[in-house]
């Protein structure tokens, strides 16, 4: 096989090439899904100005783990994309929050399914289409609408970026992935969106093939690295029961 | 005045939902309908992350971790569950498949608007999929403690809260009873046990409509 | 389990209730997904002025399967909505296309990807989206284009259905399908866009259950009937090498 | 004269893919493409329904039927495979995933312009996934008969039929050689063995370009 391999050694190295104003989203809703590790990586690679997509900002709850929040933290966000800019517990202040208030961080408030649609439609070449979602709402406000078959919709944009970080359950040396239950959410999606695929892999790489094709939840074609995760405590978040028990 | 708690809340609107309904619970109390015996009915619930056909929550130490509702909490699947990504998951939601989606908000309004993500004079807001899902289901209920901490009330002739949809609600459980938006106030299907008509009708900002 | 079963005994039940003028998806491309057995209990139940929505409207090869082009000859169709109007061997003759030089059939030929992206915003309650398909061509001209980050996009609806009949491999009673290989294809959108999906499977229907919620290939929310295919020389184009050996 | 038969075109333009490259290969003798040793290089080809990862057609017997490419063919699946659905699919093709899509055409035009759904007079048409994969691949190479059965040059100053895309092509491989549309003619890459620049030219219907 001519291609080089997509295994990548450490989480460093897979996110090292991240540059300054890149447009990065972050997979997972809740724990399943979210990557942990590639996120604590790229807290230490340092980039700034980053455009953070993801359904929330993270940090509403304690013990803290690796999430935009952490990056907002560490001045490394100019905006983010998410839907949730406010923790859903009016009570949660989230890290986010004052950066945003004091005005050192943009925030764009988009409805989950748009969000999910937006960059479902950025991986499918499909620019701009209309949805019914947030007409007649504030978010609506000063945009363009228009009444089809008598029904009024708001139009959106794609939301292309330029890296996905994500997180699956098992991938073969082709990048092709497999999610387990709710892991998948908005990551194939991310993916498809994004020109630069970055997956921590919670089973080693398997060989090219040992995956049915009938059972790919999204094709190499859109995976462009895997880091397997090592073992508690270095990997974060092991959802092997064993290594949490320790 | 005593009244429901939040599990009675949410078993008093889930024995609303009918034979066959999909029915799509969103975070807070509205996730405990998952909890409630529903008899012989079949439910298939639905969560915003793309989960089909899950179960109550599971207690820790037999939870999954991969597997959460749209609350974030670790729920057991049903027989005959499936998994969708986000675009998925939303298609089913803004296509009408969704027979009901049950939320909690901040305010309700006597016209069916309702308002949940975003309070008074807060910077951005918390919408998650509750604007796809109030636009789209075919029917939003809505669970919510019927006053604020401070006492005034969240059932309202007008809602003062930048809204998530319009015109929408047609059921409100509360720990007082089950309203129903009817234009100019409420109307009372039920009250909790203790709760007098007066009662209810002083913590409520419209007037309630006898049931 | 309060609900009644998606399990119908037969072809000709399961098709009986399809009224005069529905909107009628048939999956399939080439052999793999194409529900023969429901298109021939449709010609018996004899349905008119249907608006027949497939990739093509079949008939270009020997020997002769039930297809659009029979519907055609039958009478039954007052519109096809396809990828392909004319053989892609311009020597073959479809039977379609006499119906349509006299007038007698209406067509629109739209381009396949564009055609399988209009299905799935149906399903999506998408009512319309941009593309840059065709732009440029016969099928763009008098059509809304837009100008998007400088380039330009044609306006596509969304293309709701009232009935799809669709093959699939594996079923189980709560409808979740599984399809094998190529057989997937325009199936799943196809049920998407559907008020009633009705399915010709080619295994017997597995208890609810018996197909792992990750490997599910469409949820049975988009499921409404199945039928277990008989086998040969009842049941069309099974599948299985031992029947089709006989 | 001689030149090349069907098979000699594809293997002549497969020798153009590149290491890593995906590659939709279109009905006709593009599909010939996959049956191509293209040594150590690492290919992907994607067929347009659904099929990523696909390899030669299988001898009957040895087919599986519910596997085929765009042609409609048994093809075989090379490990790393993966199945997607119509509009995944096509959402491959037009995010500008396709490094090269291989066609058959009717007509080529030294713009870049070909045509290949509609033949004159014709009511409706072909199109398959032409379009799509014609606007959106990163190039498109056309591999067709030089000349109609009636010898009619193929290759042209400007298409007579219905475009499927305007300035697209790239390369055109045809029984007689190997050529690059170049705006006001066609550069020569290649001829085929025993063809001359001069039978080529009497072929084609545009200025030829010495390579």
């Amino acid at each position: 096989m001519g291609q080089r391999s997509k295994v990548f050694g450490n989480f460093t190295e897979a996110v090292a090439d991240i540059p300054d104003g890149a447009a990065v989203a972050f997979g997972g809703f809740a724990g399943p899904g979210t990557p942990y590790n590639l996120t604590r990586a790229l807290l230490a690679q340092g980039a700034k100005r980053l455009t953070c997509i993801a359904n929330t900002t993270g940090g509403a709850h304690q013990p803290r783990m690796p999430d935009i929040g952490m990056l907002v933290e560490n001045g490394q966000v100019a905006k983010v994309i998410c839907a949730f800019t406010a923790a859903t517990r009016p009570t949660d202040v989230l890290p986010f929050t004052p950066f945003y208030e004091r005005g050192e961080v943009e925030a764009e408030l988009v409805p989950q399914g748009t969000l999910a649609e937006r960059l479902r439609a950025a991986g499918a070449g499909i620019p701009a289409f209309y949805t019914p979602t947030a007409v007649g709402t504030e978010l609506a406000e000063g945009r363009e609408t228009r009444v089809i078959h008598g029904r009024e919709y708001l139009l959106e944009y794609a939301l292309p970026c330029d890296v996905a970080l994500i997180r699956a359950w098992r991938a073969d040396a082709a990048g092709n992935l497999q999610f387990r239950l709710s892991q998948r959410n908005f990551c194939p999606l991310m993916a498809m969106a994004a020109r630069t695929t970055i997956v921590e892999v919670e089973e080693p790489v398997l060989p090219a093939g040992a995956i049915d094709p009938d059972q790919v939840h999204l094709p190499g074609i859109f995976v462009h690295r895997l880091v397997p995760i090592p073992p508690a405590p270095e990997g974060l978040w092991t959802t092997r029961r064993q290594e949490r028990a320790r | 005045m005593s009244g429901w708690d939040r599990q009675q809340m949410a078993d008093r609107l889930a024995r609303e939902f009918q034979d066959g309904w999909i029915v799509n619970l969103g975070v807070g109390i509205p996730t405990l309908c998952s909890n409630t015996d529903i008899g012989d009915r079949d439910i298939l619930y639905h969560a915003e992350n793309g989960v089909i056909g899950y179960g109550p929550v599971l207690p820790a130490g037999q939870e999954d971790l991969h597997l959460v509702n749209a609350g974030g909490q670790n729920v057991s699947l049903n027989p005959g569950a499936a998994i969708v990504h986000h675009a998925d998951s939303f298609g089913i939601i803004r296509s009408g498949r969704i027979d009901v989606t049950v939320m909690g908000a901040y305010e309700v309004a006597a016209s069916g608007d309702f308002a949940n993500w975003k309070l008074a004079g807060q910077l951005g807001g918390g919408i998650g999929g509750a604007m796809d899902l109030a636009a789209c289901a075919q029917r939003v209920f809505i669970i919510l403690e019927h006053t604020t901490r401070k006492g005034e009330p969240r059932l309202l002739r007008q809602c003062s809260l930048p809204v998530t949809a319009r015109g929408v609600v047609t059921l409100v459980a509360t720990n007082l009873g089950l309203f129903a938006p009817a234009g100019e106030g409420f109307a009372v299907r039920e009250l909790a046990p203790g709760v007098s008509f007066e009662a209810a009708q002083t913590a409520t900002g419209a007037p309630l409509l006898p049931g």
